[in-house]
């Protein structure tokens, strides 16, 4: 495929042109052709008609047949053009996309989110794209492509991006009060600086010792979540009563850190009672003293206090497309703006009742897990309960709201 | 019609006297009357509503309305225009008037259902208002209705569907009517060949509302139960469909732009010939056509639904039905444009309306065969292009035949004529302000501006702005037109029985036409309906 | 006015016409009920077992005698046979009485079983199912609705018989109501193999 | 215009008809048992429209209306198959 030509705008283009320019002739044929009857035939001239005819078979017919003609080779031309809308190519990169009330989410393979289309020049994109509430639309105009996302149901597009560049994303099926607030982009990135932006981010969320656990193989054989393997499972093992086999020699001990060590640095010595002894030895080349520190610390439930860093509220107000209803910056929107709530005393309703509260967490949590409980007033009732977030994540939602 | 002294027909003419005299009254013509007043009234609050949108759209954000005020007012502006004025805006309001003249009866075959219908007309306005003023407020659902977004809102949908629902059963009440008057009403002589086109045009209209308008009405009393009792019947989770409410929808809803446009047509099929003085070119053609349209009519309705996630085959399926319901409206337009070869044209205001009736909707019909395309539409789907291709078929094309009725067929019913030249003079004003509003229209829905945007990206501001400069020039004309009209219909000249020179039945009774339209004797017709011959116009 | 002309063919075509908006009307259910059969054929036959076939064909019979009983009313009064026709007419309201009965004991014991539309017990039983109910309870429903107008209108009929208003020169409302019977009795007729019967 | 005025049918053919009726309804409950698949559906269908047409016919006087009355029914069903089978070009094929 030739990669300066933007495959899906240009089958949409053709037909545009090829319907617009027939349309264009038939309409100019007959306005002039009105035109120039109405003022060769005025009254004024012609006082009475200078023929009565009724009607005339063959016009008909032509006129049936001509038409006929015309729309078909443009039925066949829109219909093989769409057909190149529907067929991906080969080696397309997949993305999913989820729609909602009124915002968009992007999702990787590798597992990534954004809130706008991030996809790399030159290379086919098809967006697999579902809705959660309503009906949206996923509407490219630059690459002429459109398909509502329904919930409970899957839908594609496909494009093409030639030149880098941000393009609009509008949804075009109306979905309420921020119908046409539901506006993102496809950022196209050179190829080169779409692989810098693929990279995984160096600083992982994720604790070292799990890290460790998974580049090492460690989960090949053991699960994290107690259930049975090859080997033993890693779940909680602080303070567990361990029968070991060593030497032939039955014997018993709580597990501790040296015990952790030794399993780890020298495995064969001690074998947990029906497993097999199959488990490779780390010596200290194939595992730094750190990394085997921060695995024991892991799994000795230590490690997970630092380890495990706060989900950012600002990402998510972002992913989870409450940017698309408030405001940080203090404009109005669909609900009230993010600006200064922390210090804001709301008029609320409750059953029917007004009052004025001062925000705080309680107030925040509430308007977030049960929004239909407390209405701020002036706005509409259409705030989704945002139980689909982790406890954490309201935490840090709320944190940072009540500092805004 | 104030002064006692001259002839006022049917206006004074009841057996009972006085307002109930209107409101009791089973005459075709008043209904007609009682109709026209509701649905011009409509028309103009919705053209209001359609004036607001365009303010609201001159500049990127907020002008005059918030997003909410926006979604509502074109809800309300589409509902009103769609269901209260322009589905019965020539049907039941001239056809009434008209038709049972045309065909040589007294009246309709059961003229109280027609009085019913009347009244189910006006309790779905009434409804409709209360839907926009009461409790969870206006809806917002446009008028499409579509699920899930109907069942979720919290605005007064359930209102407002069965306001929609009484309209469908006027709409028909009337089409039963009209199907039974034509086939046993005819005066004697009047044969299928002699019917006049505007007959013709009721005739295949009247046969898709009695057929299709139930589905609109089920389906919106589906909608409101799922809002009510939480049916699920188009709930993804619980085993319903959210795409088969669009199918439900569009098999009354695309059938019911043909119920607009085809009366339209049969206005237009009666003018041309009379300010031509000559037959219509290919009457058979015409009358045929006329229910092709309407048979086809009903076989294309998923082509709104090409974006919607349905299969591909039913996409191949229906954008080739929907080119073939193209080629009978090219036979129509090729046979009004053939009329005029060697008549002897008249530019009366009714003409001026004709004409422009033919630039525009074969505007409006030629986009509509781009939206047709499946590659096109993919584009062109649920962009103001859309928004543009429909006010050309309905207002540039139904609007203008209605206005050219208007201009046609008021002097027969009131008995008095409008000044000529203003109404030259405003239809150019309208003609040029609809034209401005609605090319810039479909021209920023092609570079992309989705429709029922309350709100849109810059590069869009200046052909927004055109727009409403345009709708301003239009709105100007209209008020002109409608001023010109009222003036004419109170205090014009009194014209005769036929000032037009036309040659169909109701240019052979009194202006206006007494009670029974007819005297004593049944008339008895002995030629076709644009033989001119020996037809005298009235100096007026 | 002497509009008051008679046409008893247009009014019998009118009727018709009516008629033909009313099974359109129905079919917007219809096509929903193929479209679901189609997707969860296995769901509905499973459904359709919870559905007692003993009150579905006791109203059958009901309602095929009942349109047996307006249409020799028709019969009667076209050979003024008043008092017989009378008789039929309200035979045909008592069966239509006992088909809203019978409709009522068979609702409420789905009821209290748990089914009905909205139901938690419904959500459970899957998607396939709920839809099968809920489509179940829509269209008997608004069928139902047909058999109470159209029993009132008989009623009506009736009493305007008793009165002498109509008669045997003049029983186009008698014939435009029994007209009316009969296609609450066709829509049953498909109703109950469509609900009662797939297996 | 034509006035058009029925003999009133005998009492004994309303009584045939239902008679077949009921024995109809009993085959569709019969058949209903036996297993055929797909099958069942469009035999419980085929019943149901012989069912009508003997209502249609019989019951409602179609029988003896004139052409007008049957080509109008034709018509609705036409469009009736019309909006049922083309919305499966959609849902059969999606
Ligand atoms: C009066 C109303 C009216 C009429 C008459 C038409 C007529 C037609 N319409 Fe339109 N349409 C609407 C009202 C109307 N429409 C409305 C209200 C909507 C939007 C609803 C909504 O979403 O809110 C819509 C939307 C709509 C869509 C969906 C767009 C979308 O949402 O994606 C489509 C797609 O196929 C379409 C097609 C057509 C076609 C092919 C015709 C044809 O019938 C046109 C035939 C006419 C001509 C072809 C022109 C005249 C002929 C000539 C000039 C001669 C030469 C012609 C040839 C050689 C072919 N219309
Ligand atoms: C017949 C139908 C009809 C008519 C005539 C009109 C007329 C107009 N409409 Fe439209 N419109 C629809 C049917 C119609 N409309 C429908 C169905 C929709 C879709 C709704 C939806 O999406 O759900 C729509 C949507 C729609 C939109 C799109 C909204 C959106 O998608 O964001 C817009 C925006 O500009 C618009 C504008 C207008 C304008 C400016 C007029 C103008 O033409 C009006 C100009 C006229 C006047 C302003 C009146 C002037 C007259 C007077 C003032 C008389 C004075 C009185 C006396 C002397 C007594 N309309
Ligand atoms: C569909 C639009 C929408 C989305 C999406 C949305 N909100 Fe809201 N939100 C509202 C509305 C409307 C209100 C006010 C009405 C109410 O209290 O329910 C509100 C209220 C709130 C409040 C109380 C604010 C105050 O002024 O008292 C908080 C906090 C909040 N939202 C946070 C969030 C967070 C965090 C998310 C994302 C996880 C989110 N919202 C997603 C619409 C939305
Ligand atoms: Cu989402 Cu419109
Ligand atoms: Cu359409």
């Amino acid at each position: 495929m030739n990669p300066n030509i933007n495959p899906t705008a240009q089958a949409v283009d053709n037909v545009l042109i090829y319907i617009f320019g027939f349309s264009l002739l038939l309409l100019l044929g007959i306005t002039v052709a009105t035109i120039y009857l109405v003022i060769k035939y005025r009254r004024s001239k012609y006082p009475e008609p200078t023929s009565e005819v009724h009607g005339s078979f063959w016009l008909e017919t032509l006129w049936t047949v001509l038409p006929t003609l015309i729309v078909l080779t443009m039925f066949w031309y829109g219909w093989t053009n769409y057909l190149g809308l529907r067929n991906v190519p080969e080696g397309a990169m997949e993305v999913k996309a989820t729609a909602r009330m009124w915002s968009w989410q992007f999702e990787y393979p590798d597992g990534r989110k954004t809130s706008k289309l991030f996809v790399p020049v030159g290379q086919p994109v098809k967006v697999t794209m579902t809705s959660v509430d309503v009906l949206h639309n996923f509407f490219i105009p630059a690459f002429r492509i459109k398909r509502d996302t329904v919930p409970g149901m899957e839908t594609y597009v496909w494009f093409q991006a030639t030149e880098p560049g941000s393009y609009d994303i509008f949804c075009a099926e109306y979905c309420g009060t921020g119908h046409s607030a539901m506006i993102t982009s496809v950022e196209a990135l050179p190829p080169e600086e779409y692989a810098t932006w693929a990279q995984p981010q160096p600083p992982s969320a994720e604790p070292r010792g799990l890290i460790v656990l998974q580049e090492q193989g460690c989960t090949g054989c053991h699960s994290l979540d107690g259930s049975d393997g090859i080997g033993p499972s890693l779940y909680q093992l602080s303070g567990q009563q361990r029968k070991l086999l060593v030497a032939g020699q039955s014997k018993e001990l709580s597990i501790d850190e040296d015990y952790l060590r030794r399993a780890i640095r020298e495995p064969e010595a001690e074998i947990v009672s029906g497993y097999d002894p199959i488990m490779p030895a780390y010596d200290s080349d194939t595992l730094s003293e750190e990394d085997l520190q921060a695995v024991i610390d892991y799994l000795l439930g230590k490690a997970t206090v630092p380890a495990a860093p706060k989900p950012d509220a600002s990402v998510l107000l972002q992913e989870n497309g409450c940017l698309g209803c408030h405001s940080q910056d203090g404009s109005e929107m669909v609900g009230p703006t993010f600006k200064g709530l922390g210090s804001r005393e709301v008029v609320i309703e409750r059953d029917g009742k007004e009052e004025r509260i001062k925000v705080d967490r309680d107030y925040l949590l509430r308007a977030l897990k049960q929004p239909k409980v407390d209405l701020v007033k002036g706005y509409p009732p259409i705030m989704p309960a945002a139980d689909y977030l982790s406890t954490e994540e309201l935490d840090a939602i709320v944190e940072h709201l009540l500092k805004q | 019609m104030s002064e006692s002294t001259t002839y006022t027909g049917f206006w004074q003419e009841s057996p009972r006297p006085g307002i109930l005299g209107w409101l009791l009254s089973t005459d075709h013509k008043r209904i007609g009357i009682m109709y026209l007043a509701c649905i011009v009234t409509m028309f103009i609050v919705g053209a209001c509503l359609g004036l607001a949108l365009r303010l609201e759209l001159i500049a990127p954000g907020r002008t005059i309305m918030d997003a909410q005020t926006y979604n509502a007012t074109f809800t309300v502006h589409g509902i009103i225009m769609i269901f209260l004025f322009i589905i019965p805006s020539v049907p039941a309001a001239f056809g009434n008037l008209v038709l049972p003249i045309q065909i040589g009866a007294r009246d309709v075959s059961f003229p109280k259902i027609n009085l019913l219908s009347w009244y189910c007309y006006v309790s779905g306005a009434i409804l409709a208002v209360f839907a926009i003023f009461s409790g969870g407020g206006a809806p917002d659902t446009g008028w499409t209705f579509y699920v899930p977004f109907s069942t979720q809102t919290t605005t007064n949908v359930n209102l407002a569907g069965l306001a929609a629902f009484m309209l469908g059963f006027s709409s028909i009440l009337t089409g039963i009517n009209f199907v039974t008057t034509i086939h046993r009403l005819r005066a004697e002589g009047m044969t299928w060949g002699r019917l006049p086109l505007f007959v013709w045009t009721l005739y295949a209209t009247a046969w898709i509302q009695v057929l299709a308008t139930p589905m609109i009405g089920i389906t919106l009393v589906l909608v409101i139960l799922e809002r009510t009792f939480g049916a699920g019947l188009f709930d993804a989770a619980r085993g319903g469909d959210p795409i088969l409410f669009q199918h439900l929808f569009w098999i009354y809803s695309h059938p019911a732009v043909y119920i607009m446009i085809l009366p339209g047509m049969g206005v237009i099929s009666e003018v041309i010939p009379t300010f031509a003085r000559k037959p219509l070119f290919g009457y058979w053609a015409m009358a045929l056509s006329s229910l092709a349209i309407a048979f086809a009519g009903s076989l294309v309705w998923a082509h709104h639904m090409y974006t919607s996630g349905m299969s591909d085959f039913a996409i191949l399926v229906f954008s080739f039905l929907t080119f073939i319901v193209a080629i009978p409206s090219a036979i129509k337009i090729f046979n009004w444009v053939s009329t005029l070869y060697k008549g002897s044209i008249q530019l009366a205001p009714p003409m001026l309306y004709a004409l422009s009736f033919i630039f525009n909707f074969a505007i409006g019909g030629l986009g509509g065969l781009a939206l047709g395309a499946a590659a096109a539409d993919i584009h062109l789907h649920d962009t103001t292009f859309v928004v543009g291709h429909f006010h050309y078929t309905m207002f540039g094309g139904l609007g203008f035949a209605f206005f050219a009725a208007l201009h046609y067929w008021l002097p027969k019913f009131t008995g008095r004529m409008y000044q000529h030249k203003p109404a030259v003079i405003a239809w150019a004003i309208v003609f040029v302000g609809f034209n401005i509003t609605y090319m810039a229209m479909q021209a920023v829905g092609i570079q992309g501006m989705p429709r029922r945007y309350y709100d849109y990206v810059p590069e869009f501001t200046t052909l927004n702005q055109v727009a409403t400069f345009g709708s301003w020039i239009l709105a100007a004309g209209l008020l002109m037109m409608f001023v010109n009209l009222w003036l004419g219909c109170r205090a014009g000249d009194p014209v005769g029985k036929n000032p037009w020179g036309a040659a169909t039945l109701e240019w052979e009774v009194p202006s206006p036409p007494p009670l029974e339209n007819f005297g004593e004797e049944d008339p008895v017709v002995t030629r076709g309906p644009y033989e001119f011959k020996g037809v005298v116009a009235d100096e007026y | 006015m002497s509009i008051e002309h008679r046409d008893d063919t247009g009014a019998r075509f009118g009727m018709w016409l009516f008629l033909y908006t009313e099974v359109i009307l129905f079919s917007g259910l219809f096509i929903l009920y193929a479209v679901a059969l189609s997707k969860f054929p296995a769901q509905y036959s499973e459904a359709s077992h919870k559905l007692n076939i003993y009150f579905g064909s006791i109203n059958t019979v009901v309602l095929l005698t009942s349109s047996l009983t307006i249409a020799l009313a028709l019969s009667a009064i076209q050979m003024n046979r008043i008092r017989q026709c009378l008789n039929l007419c309200w035979v045909t309201v008592a069966l239509a009485i006992v088909f809203l009965i019978n409709k009522y004991f068979e609702w409420s014991a789905e009821i209290s079983h748990g089914i009905y539309p909205g139901s938690p017990e419904l959500a459970e039983m899957g998607a396939g199912v709920a839809s099968f109910f809920n489509l179940y309870y829509f269209t008997a429903g608004l069928h139902g609705l047909h058999v109470l107008i159209g029993a009132t209108l008989i009623s009506i009929v009736a009493i305007m018989t008793a009165k002498g208003k109509v008669t045997s020169d003049r029983f186009t409302l008698l014939e435009n109501s029994a007209l009316y019977w009969h296609l609450v009795d066709l829509v049953w007729i498909f109703l109950f193999p469509l609900y009662y019967l797939i297996l | 215009m034509s006035e058009h005025k029925h003999e009133p049918v005998p009492y004994r053919t309303f009584i045939q008809i239902w008679v077949a009726l009921l024995v109809l309804t009993g085959v569709t409950i019969a058949v209903s048992r036996i297993h055929l698949g797909a099958l069942n559906i469009w035999v419980a269908l085929g019943v149901a429209s012989l069912k009508s047409s003997l209502v249609l016919f019989f019951f409602m006087h179609l029988k003896q209306e004139g052409r007008l009355f049957k080509i109008g029914l034709l018509v609705m069903l036409v469009i009736l198959a019309i909006f049922i089978g083309m919305t499966f070009t959609d849902v059969l094929y999606r």
